[in-house]
């Protein structure tokens, strides 16, 4: 299987969706003349074209909302925001319009859109720019919310996402485009709201996705060295949720660590230690632990910034300490 | 226009007032729930508007929605059963009075965050400009709406993109208990397109047949064109913004003067006059409408509660 | 003590406060003529007049940029959003402008400013305009987070509120206006960022706010006659989050149900799970439960709506079942 | 205007051209990170502005800000070593490049989410209103800015309410790779002040004295009428939109032409033609500039990094 980039997994998924389906157009800021501010949809516009590749005023609202009527009368709009801090800009549409919409009109019609979002801190890029807030959309049904953190599901996981029939916000992270794995060739896809095993281990289940897979990924290497043998769960779909591979290696392991890259308070973990506890009570036999970002806005200064933000050394601790 | 096309627009109007004093009788009877508002004395406004559009034109509002509704053909039954929450409401009870739709009819709700459904009516032009179509989005809204930025964006997007969408502006000269003056720069609500260099012009919304002829105009310019086009039209709500408006922010002589003109007695009195109906024939046609709506009344009363199940139902299409 | 309604009590706050500081304003929409949408400032316009009370256009970004910009100058803004539903049309300012300015810009001006907000289900308002989201609110470090359940702790907390130097939302319920209770006289506050035990009890902790209190108040009355003894702990505000008196209450009890009315999934009970597994391990004697919204946009159906809304009867039920 | 004041302009936009170039080449080295935008080409426009204002206005922009924050009289060593994330920088490091703010000159940011500061900078005006003096905010933002609906909301609060802001639009051609023509239905931005009633006007932004005289005579009309007013200034930005632009929206002949006006050589030309000032007395302003910013990386980089502790600091201030 050919190694490639997160960047060009979501490149390859999205041309070959737009190949394959006329419908799917994409729409934002920068997306076609500057080829995407992360070039993820770099040399787009000379493919496809204007009316395909939609150069969008800065206009939040306008991008979601036009988006969500695009998708009901019938096309199938991939929206970009340009990062997802963006994305506050135009919340009602991402949250109380895009995930009501089908069920408050009874069904008379579908939103087959997907809206693209980098996220992440890391990059210095101060407290508005930097959020990983994916728990808060995680917050309503109605929503689908995608996070990959490999090339393989990044790809597999966007083709489901403008596949489906239900507004998708597929979260990446600024950090990883150059991330690199295996990506099987040719069409396939990959479901969303299915959780999966990325590395089989038996002494603790570390519970992650997106970034915090990255990080835990490391640390299990560094573990290994040391004898422990963790088994990393990747959500990669934070809503619908599906807890079984989680439960199902925490039964086996009766330890976990959550890991996340945004904040510990109301954040991804919160839920998922809850359920750990709701469905396999019996089989804890140590506190989970959340490692997550420090409570604060993330500020410029490079030091200042690592240290709020979840290093592999704090999974690696978190890890010891729930064997302890 | 034909004559039995003035006594049809007679009829929805008459339809109109008669399904809304029905439905504020059985708002107060607990009957229905939620916010109701009620769109009595603006009834020539979708009136004529609606008329002027081709079938293909998608029409989207705000929760005023009840008239529209009805103009666009959705059944006075389906109405009430939503009012009530039934399952046989159009949209299975699941909306209610704000979220009156029927995409059958190209009626697409009904939509409460205001201004919220303006980027939704320019994405509509999106999908069809990229499908290829001549359809016009017909989207409307109240003067109170044109000042949050959801308007602007929308607007904007829709001149530099060249959209196919009939902006109206239905301005009741409040929103809620606030005047036009007092929440906007400007009380010409039109003159705000000129910021797009979008056509844009102003016409009386009492008077149905003013409201058809500016309608028409402007969808032509709409679809011939390709460019959007913003119409203000001026009106009057004779009652209050939502069921349980104390109304202290305005006078009852004025609600009283513009009473004055009702647009249904106008329209009346102009088809009398231009000898388009006679008195008699209105008269069976008001006592027709009141029938309508005492069947309506009855079809929801008697139609079923949605059932348990439903409350999981349409949350994700994919999984339906 | 007189007795009165949590309407009274918030409007008697917001007067208190305005006649004791004229630094004090109001702003948002129909806070003025017509009295706020839920008369909470009925009489206000009257007594203070224009320049305190503010009638807004219908442009959330406005008041809320308005009073973060107001604040910044030395201010203090009380903006009220009509409900918290309409807080999506201002999210950037909620989230991403307010709680982040202070530090962004290293502490060189405070943000005295309170954002009111009601918000709910209940009353048959359909999808978009029923939500608790109070959850998502609840996540970003630099917001203050309040939602009181009581008359005394509505006036007393939004008493500290108007005088707190940091943003603070706060949330009201639309379905508690009427709710009667004792408050003191005089001038009076309680400190944001406390929880307080609102009945005692021995054998279950009950944790919960806002609307969740009143139904767990009604669920201990029940659960007493039959003989068990619920310990209600209101968090009555959500970030900071003060954890001592649930976690003082659970080491007593150790058995717990959490109780909101918001979405069950990321949503504020499975913070609080999350919380006293980690303060609290060694003695849980029983699965905690979430008791929370079914995971559906509201439907405005009456029977639907109810359905999918938490119940007494269903605090009462997972009361009885961590008791197993 | 005083030739001594002249001049301290033209060292004015010197220094902020060496401070950006200097602050290219640390960037480049990895000692500058996150998003940096350059004011190059553009020192025109904030320095005639900012030399027209009271130092009781208030000053507020978007994230291209290392100009505007010279020019209300931060000093060189506080943004270079904001810019390098030290503790001596007047954010203290938490803010960087984006974000250059002290409100001890009255300048109150750098802010970074597009139109975002609109709102806000109506809010200054609305505490200013409220406490009964005539300071006027200036809020700058580019012309990408307006057509987000933060530009809406704050323009028509601020004509409603008669707020004293000047708002300032920086027309460099360009949002990102996005000329003003494919992202906003007019492009004489100025005329956007019509859908609010409010006065406006345009002034070349490549001539720092043409700026400053329609700067004064707007700010005057703002103060003495208690209105806003919409200034467009019309200018280019040499450089990319922030470092790493791949720049291929344009051509480089369009850039080549615009530097033949580029404003530093314009006044300069001014300067000596106008026998205000000898070309040796601006070559030693040249160096003079050049030093004090040689000094002010000398600064910066012997400042220390802010202590770990600090990053706890600052989240609320009634804990402080
Ligand atoms: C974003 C948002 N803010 C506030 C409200 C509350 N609200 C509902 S209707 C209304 C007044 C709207 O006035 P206008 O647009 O003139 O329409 P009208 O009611 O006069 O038909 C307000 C403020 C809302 N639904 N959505
Ligand atoms: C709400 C929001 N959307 C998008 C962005 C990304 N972005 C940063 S600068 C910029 C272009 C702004 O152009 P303009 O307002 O003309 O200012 P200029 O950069 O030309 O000075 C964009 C799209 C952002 N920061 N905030
Ligand atoms: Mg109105
Ligand atoms: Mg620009």
């Amino acid at each position: 299987m050919p190694k490639i980039t997160i960047r060009e997994a979501i490149s390859q998924a999205l041309m070959e969706e737009m190949d394959r389906d006329p419908k799917v157009f994409i729409m934002g800021e920068e997306v076609g003349v500057w080829g995407g501010a992360y070039a993820v949809t770099k040399g787009f516009y000379d493919k496809y074209g204007a009316a395909r590749i939609k150069d969008t005023p800065i206009a939040e609202n306008a991008i979601i909302g036009g988006a969500i009527g695009a998708a009901m009368v019938g096309q199938r709009p991939v929206a970009e925001l340009m990062t997802i801090n963006f994305g506050f800009s135009a919340m009602d549409y991402i949250v109380n319009q895009a995930p009501k919409l089908h069920y408050m009109f009874g069904g008379q019609f579908t939103l087959p859109l997907v809206i693209r979002a980098v996220g992440g801190g890391g990059r210095q890029l101060g407290a508005t720019h930097s959020q990983t807030p994916d728990a808060i959309f995680a917050h309503f049904p109605g929503l689908k919310v995608v996070s990959p953190g490999t090339p393989e599901d990044a790809k597999g996981l966007l083709k489901s996402a403008i596949r489906s029939n239900d507004p998708v916000l597929f979260l990446e992270h600024a950090t990883m485009y150059q991330v690199r794995g295996e990506v099987p060739e040719g069409d396939f896809t990959i479901p969303i709201g299915k959780s999966k095993v990325q590395r089989e281990g038996k002494d603790v289940t570390i519970v992650t996705y997106c970034k915090g897979l990255e990080l835990s990924m490391k640390a299990a290497e560094d573990l290994s060295k040391e004898g422990i043998e963790v088994e990393v769960v990747d959500l990669r779909t934070l809503r619908p949720l599906d807890m079984e591979p989680v439960i199902e290696s925490f039964k086996k392991t009766n330890r976990a660590v959550v890991v996340e890259e945004g904040w510990k308070s109301y954040g991804v973990g919160s839920e998922i230690v809850s359920r750990i506890y709701e469905e396999a009570f019996d089989y804890v036999d140590a506190p989970i632990i959340r490692v997550a970002q420090k409570e604060v806005p993330l500020p410029y200064n490079r030091t200042l910034e690592q240290a709020a933000l979840p290093q592999v050394a704090d999974i690696v601790a978190a890890v010891k300490e729930v064997l302890k | 226009m034909k004559k039995e096309q003035q006594i049809d627009l007679y009829h929805q109007m008459v339809l109109i007032r008669r399904l809304e004093e029905r439905g504020a009788e059985l708002y107060q009877q607990g009957k229905i729930g939620g916010f109701m508002h009620l769109y009595i004395g603006q009834e020539a406004v979708s009136t004529g508007l609606i008329a002027a559009r081709e079938p293909r034109d998608r029409v989207i509002t705000a929760y005023r929605d009840h008239g529209v509704a009805l103009n666009c053909g959705i059944p006075a039954n389906e109405i009430m059963a939503e009012l009530l929450g039934k399952s046989t409401g159009m949209s299975k009870g699941k909306g209610g009075s704000m979220h009156m739709a029927d995409t059958s009819k190209n009626m697409w709700g009904g939509h409460a965050i205001v201004g919220g459904h303006l980027p939704i009516a320019s994405g509509f032009a999106i999908g069809d400009q990229y499908a290829g179509n001549d359809n016009i989005t017909i989207c409307m809204f109240g003067e109170g709406a044109t000042n949050i930025g959801y308007f602007h964006e929308a607007l904007n997007i829709a001149k530099t993109w060249g959209l196919r969408v009939l902006w109206v502006c239905e301005n009741n000269q409040y929103g809620m208990g606030t005047t036009v003056e007092r929440a906007s720069a400007i009380s010409e609500i039109h003159l705000k397109a000129e910021a797009y260099g979008m056509k844009n012009s102003r016409v009386d919304g009492m008077d149905v047949m003013k409201v058809y002829d500016a309608a028409k105009e402007a969808l032509d310019y709409v679809r011939k064109n390709s460019q959007p086009y913003l119409l203000e039209i001026t009106t009057y709500r004779f009652r209050g913004h939502s069921m349980g408006d104390p109304e202290r922010y305005r006078k009852q002589e004025e609600v009283k003067k513009w009473e004055e003109s009702d647009p249904i007695g106008i329209f009346r009195k102009q088809l009398i006059e231009k000898k388009t109906a006679t008195a008699k024939a209105l008269d069976e046609i008001d006592t027709q409408a009141e029938e309508e709506i005492v069947k309506a009344v009855e079809f929801a009363e008697a139609s079923p509660e949605p059932a348990m199940e439903d409350l999981f139902k349409n949350i994700y299409a994919d999984t339906e």
